[in-house]
């Protein structure tokens, strides 16, 4: 077992190291990711190993994303980085129009290997610009896969099986998780997308989420074992193929469900597993579904405000303890 | 030009003509539905430009691309096919007139997102260039076209890095009802190439010889990496898709440029070499392609099915696999 | 009682006209808008009323609906039209990085009171760039208000109200629908964004729907009537904000809900009204909560593929009629 | 330039530059947080074109926005006070140093969003054309942004519409650290302009008298409904934003550029008209009201509360209302 310690910024780092070396049809397109390494330090020194494959672009993000799209539709698979998730409403079109309806609209004649890695997420002061949770836009996008790693070596194995899918992907990392740390094995196999993780077992409640959600779920879990609680805690990882099975397994046992998420509540994410979970096993349910997440403003720049306005520790551990009755 | 240029020049342009007219025809009849937008009176730039590149060069094009697409080398049966909305289309029927692709041909779509097709192609010219291949992308795109913010941020990048990419304007002076003249401040596309460091020119987009001469001598110029804005004038004959009444222009226009149709003068040049009985025959010839690939798309060919409807939105991924084999198409 | 029959998309026009002639800050700004009178002929002869405040723009979706957000921070309610729905990919950032934030993250010193207009929906062979139904895209976008009428007078009634309104409007209008024709009340009064109509109240199932759902809806109604299932039809008009309210009290008297929209299921809006029926009112539920709507793939520009993917009115009657039971 | 005139724009320059500076030194010290970027070695461009508009012209800004808010006439207390997020700052907290806007005198925000400004600038234009009022826009941004799309399509409609806007490009060589000659194939995006028949002229960004007089000579036009693109090129002495370690360029470049610093130069020849006593006094009230402002701030404000974070999504409306009720700022 070859392990280290890493951090979530590097398990990145080290996938794309992994994925350039194996493959020299993979390339990166983005602002800032050569001498600059990105602005959230990513691709730190990889142009110096791989100076023809690494491309550093103007600030166009529809153009190059566009750009990414006609080059995997001739061969490449392509890593775009978007230097904030709020940014990718410039490349929306290229997305949404494009990428996800490639293979579908040209009769499985081509296909659009793009990864688009882009960090989301609050809780830094940022303002509105650069801190949103957008995978919520995308859910409805037929043809593109969506996936969010919360670990430090999901964001490694992920990322790999992202970029060998036939698929355009959306990567979606977390501005807060970069800097955490774990011991990492470096043998540890690509993630299969479309898995969720149990991340602990437990009997009263099912409490799902994704990306920075885990941890502030695990967080509140420990607080609330403390109070008798016993919370299953899953991580989708993948949001789009959805793994709803292991979350309607989960609900089977528990009879409760709780969706946690950093993006609004309003139209996001949860909405689709609540609904799935009512479709499939509605007759166990024994309280409350409810979901937590941002409340459906902008998000301020004041940190007091964004504390506000986002979903914290203990508005998950209330919810969780209203799911446990009816009222 | 060489007569059996001049012949194989004309029996593209003709052939494309009669496909769009046999379009129109099967439209007005309730036979297809959806939208569609005909190139009639463009067929020059079309013929003109793709006659001078190879099979393995990238077309990129339009909403309006069944030109391109024939002169590429599309099979007329399977485009029947697809606008028919068949299993045996090239997209199976799912793309349609607007998403139209032909791998084979290296043909990478046309494009129902105005602008959608210019970073596209944009990206094909990376592609090569990074592979260092011996090909060149070639992107079709309108006057409109020329207003979206990827027309500027794909030139910029093209221009920046040197890739091996042909923008063809086809300047047909309308977007829609819109006169160019209405939506930018100069008439000729050609100009925007200035902010870009990019060569340009501009070419009569009614006679193929001039385009095609034109594009043979930019070529080498592209396939030595650098990016060219070539602007052909031109005219669409008919509405901009079904039930255009064409308000936004005068009948007088319209006349002045229909005495510029590039089949009647490619044809007056081949009637000075040609015996009128030649050129009856690939005529007749042509048309009967059209009839008989018509028949079969119409009569031979399956309508897109429930499974297949509900298939493919996912390429098939063998999960994480090794450089051996991976997926990936070339 | 000013009636006569009008089509949908003349009542658009109608209110169009009122809006113009009532207030000079109204403008309205798109592409072939003037002569050509709208790719859908919406807005036909208004330009030669209003020369200067119909504003005929190049193809430039993104700097044009910039241009409307500017404009109305400077006093102008601007009315932008946005051929076909799928073009508003182009238009994202400035919906949601703009337009939608300008109110709350400049701390109330300004508004931007620009409504979007743009047609969606399939059903006519168009191929997926111009075939989309959208909506769930923007749900989770906080400060945008969404709108889509189904009927002549809800879209003269909400029209005015969204014009009127002080927010960033998505009004979503549909192709198949302009040519509806009904005798229509010129003295209709302006209806407020936020309540949705009950169409036809029933007994059974809860069937909420929203634009051309609700037309497919009402006839599966109809179908299911002569079958003796009493279906309650509402329209929700507006989608956000929604008025759950209404949905809530239908649903305790029914027990039973279906959500039928055009767009995805998958991340549709859907996923919204039932998770929020279900927090509000799960013990009352009695029967299976389904969702109809899109296949999860690109809609086809074949008619015959278009059909599978699209919902119809076959499918709305069998999951009206499996809501009846668990199984 | 008259003594007093020079008085006045060496002290808005001096405001800003001690403004950033504070900035500085507050989030070196963690009482700041998020982000900022700071345009100390900019001053120049900000004061110069500034200076010469008016209150009701309309500013549009970047990310780099204090400078052009504090030459605007924004109040240094409610600046800082936004930046720490408080309730009395000029958007409740909510917006900080990258979403601020002051209608009072016009400030239609700075933006997060790179290029974001140029289209919302365009649209007051096109307000100020519609409504034939006496007042023009002014657009800054930098030589980054000129690669987005919204710049072309911005600057054609201008173009074609006549509207009373001056773009006004900070060229400071980098976006981030992206050097303007590697993203684009000139480097003058003066240069570009050229594609929408708008014109354009370069002036140097360090030279705040330079600035003041080129801007003042090109207005007239710009009033007058022709808009004009102003580039100055200038330099950003600190890093892009916090902690850039600036590897993409060299100390000497830096020393170079350093040496034009814009306050030094005004400085000087202020000297040769004024004792330096009394420019010391100068700088000491300036001082000082930056320190007081920001103990008002840091002080007397509250933080933004919960009840005002959850609230404002929406403006409020009043129903359906008839002409007269219009809730429309103007
Ligand atoms: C993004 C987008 N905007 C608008 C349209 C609608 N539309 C289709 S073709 C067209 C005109 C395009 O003009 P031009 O590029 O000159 O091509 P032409 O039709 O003249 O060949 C328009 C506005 C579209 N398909 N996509
Ligand atoms: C759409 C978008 N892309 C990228 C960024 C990240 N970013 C912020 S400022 C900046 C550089 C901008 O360069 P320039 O326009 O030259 O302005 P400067 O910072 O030099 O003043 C970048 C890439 C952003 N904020 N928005
Ligand atoms: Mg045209
Ligand atoms: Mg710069």
């Amino acid at each position: 077992m070859r392990t280290q310690t890493l951090t979530y910024r590097r398990a990145i780092y080290n996938a794309l190291d992994r994925l350039l070396s194996e493959d020299e049809n993979i390339i990166i397109m983005g602002e800032d990711i050569t001498e600059y390494g990105g602005a959230f330090g990513v691709t730190s020194d990889l142009y110096r190993k791989y100076p023809k494959r690494i491309i550093s672009t103007p600030i166009s993000e529809g153009g190059f994303t566009g750009i990414a799209v006609g080059a995997a539709m001739t061969g490449f698979r392509v890593i775009v980085e978007i230097m904030f998730m709020d940014f990718i409403t410039l490349a929306t079109d290229q997305i949404v129009n494009h990428a996800a309806n490639i293979h579908y609209m040209y009769g499985g004649q081509l296909t659009c290997p793009v990864v688009i890695r882009t960090p989301a997420g609050g809780y830094r002061g940022y303002g509105v610009s650069h801190s949103q949770t957008l995978e919520a836009c995308f859910m409805s996008v037929p043809g593109l896969k969506i996936v969010a790693p919360a670990s430090v070596s999901d964001a490694y194995g992920l990322l790999l099986s992202s970029v060998y899918d036939n698929n355009p992907v959306l990567f979606i990392e977390h501005k807060l998780l970069y800097n955490m740390e774990v011991e990492f094995d470096f043998d540890t196999e690509p993630v299969p997308l479309g898995r969720a993780r149990i991340v602990r077992e437990g009997r009263d409640v099912t409490l799902v989420s994704h990306s920075y959600g885990v941890h502030l779920g695990s967080t509140a879990l420990e607080e609330l074992l403390s109070e008798g609680i016993d919370v299953e805690l899953i991580d989708l990882r993948t949001l789009k193929p959805l793994d709803i099975d292991t979350v309607v397994e989960s609900v089977r046992k528990t009879g409760r469900l709780v969706y946690l998420e950093e993006g609004n509540v309003f139209g996001g994410v949860g909405g689709e597993v609540v609904s799935q979970v009512v479709e499939r096993c509605l007759p166990y349910i024994d309280g409350r579904i409810l979901r937590v997440g941002k409340a459906d403003v902008p998000i301020p720049a004041s940190i007091s405000g964004e504390r506000e306005v986002l979903p914290d520790i203990e508005r998950v551990k209330e919810a969780v303890k209203s799911s446990l009755s009816w009222s | 030009m060489k007569r059996e240029e001049l012949i194989q020049l004309y029996s593209k342009a003709l052939l494309i003509r009669l496909f769009e007219e046999k379009v129109d025809w099967l439209f007005s009849r309730g036979r297809l539905w959806g939208t569609t937008h005909l190139c009639i009176g463009q067929e020059a730039v079309a013929v003109g430009v793709i006659s001078c590149i190879r099979r393995a060069d990238y077309v990129v094009s339009t909403h309006r691309g069944h030109g391109h697409l024939i002169a590429k080398g599309a099979d007329i049966k399977l485009l029947f096919a697809e606008l028919l909305g068949r299993r045996e289309g090239y997209c199976m029927g799912k793309g349609g007139t607007q998403h139209l692709c032909v791998k084979d041909v290296n043909f990478l779509g046309t494009n129902g997102i105005t602008g959608g097709g210019i970073p596209i192609a944009t990206g094909a010219a990376l592609s090569i260039k990074l592979r260092d291949e011996d090909r060149i992308a070639v992107c079709f795109f309108g006057d409109g076209a020329s207003n979206q913010g990827a027309f500027h941020e794909s030139l910029n990048m093209a221009s920046v890095w040197g890739l091996p990419i042909l923008y063809v304007c086809e300047n047909n002076m309308y977007g829609m009802s819109t006169r160019f003249s209405m939506v930018s401040k100069y008439e000729d596309v050609a100009k925007r190439a200035c902010a870009y460091g990019i060569e340009s020119t501009i070419v009569d987009g009614m006679d193929i010889e001039k385009v095609y001469s034109t594009t043979e001598k930019i070529l080498s110029k592209v396939r030595n990496g650098s990016p060219f804005l070539l602007e052909a004038k031109t005219y669409r004959f008919c509405g901009h898709s079904k039930s255009d009444p064409r308000l936004y222009r005068t009948r007088d226009e319209e006349d002045e440029w229909k005495r510029k149709d590039p089949i009647a003068q490619i044809e007056k040049k081949l009637l000075e070499i040609l015996p009128e009985k030649e050129l009856h025959a690939i005529r007749e010839s042509l048309r009967n392609t059209i009839e008989e690939s018509y028949r079969y798309a119409e009569e031979e060919c399956k309508e897109l099915d429930k499974d297949e409807a509900l298939r493919g939105a996912y390429a098939y991924t063998n999960a994480y696999v090794s450089q051996g084999d991976i997926q990936c198409p070339r």
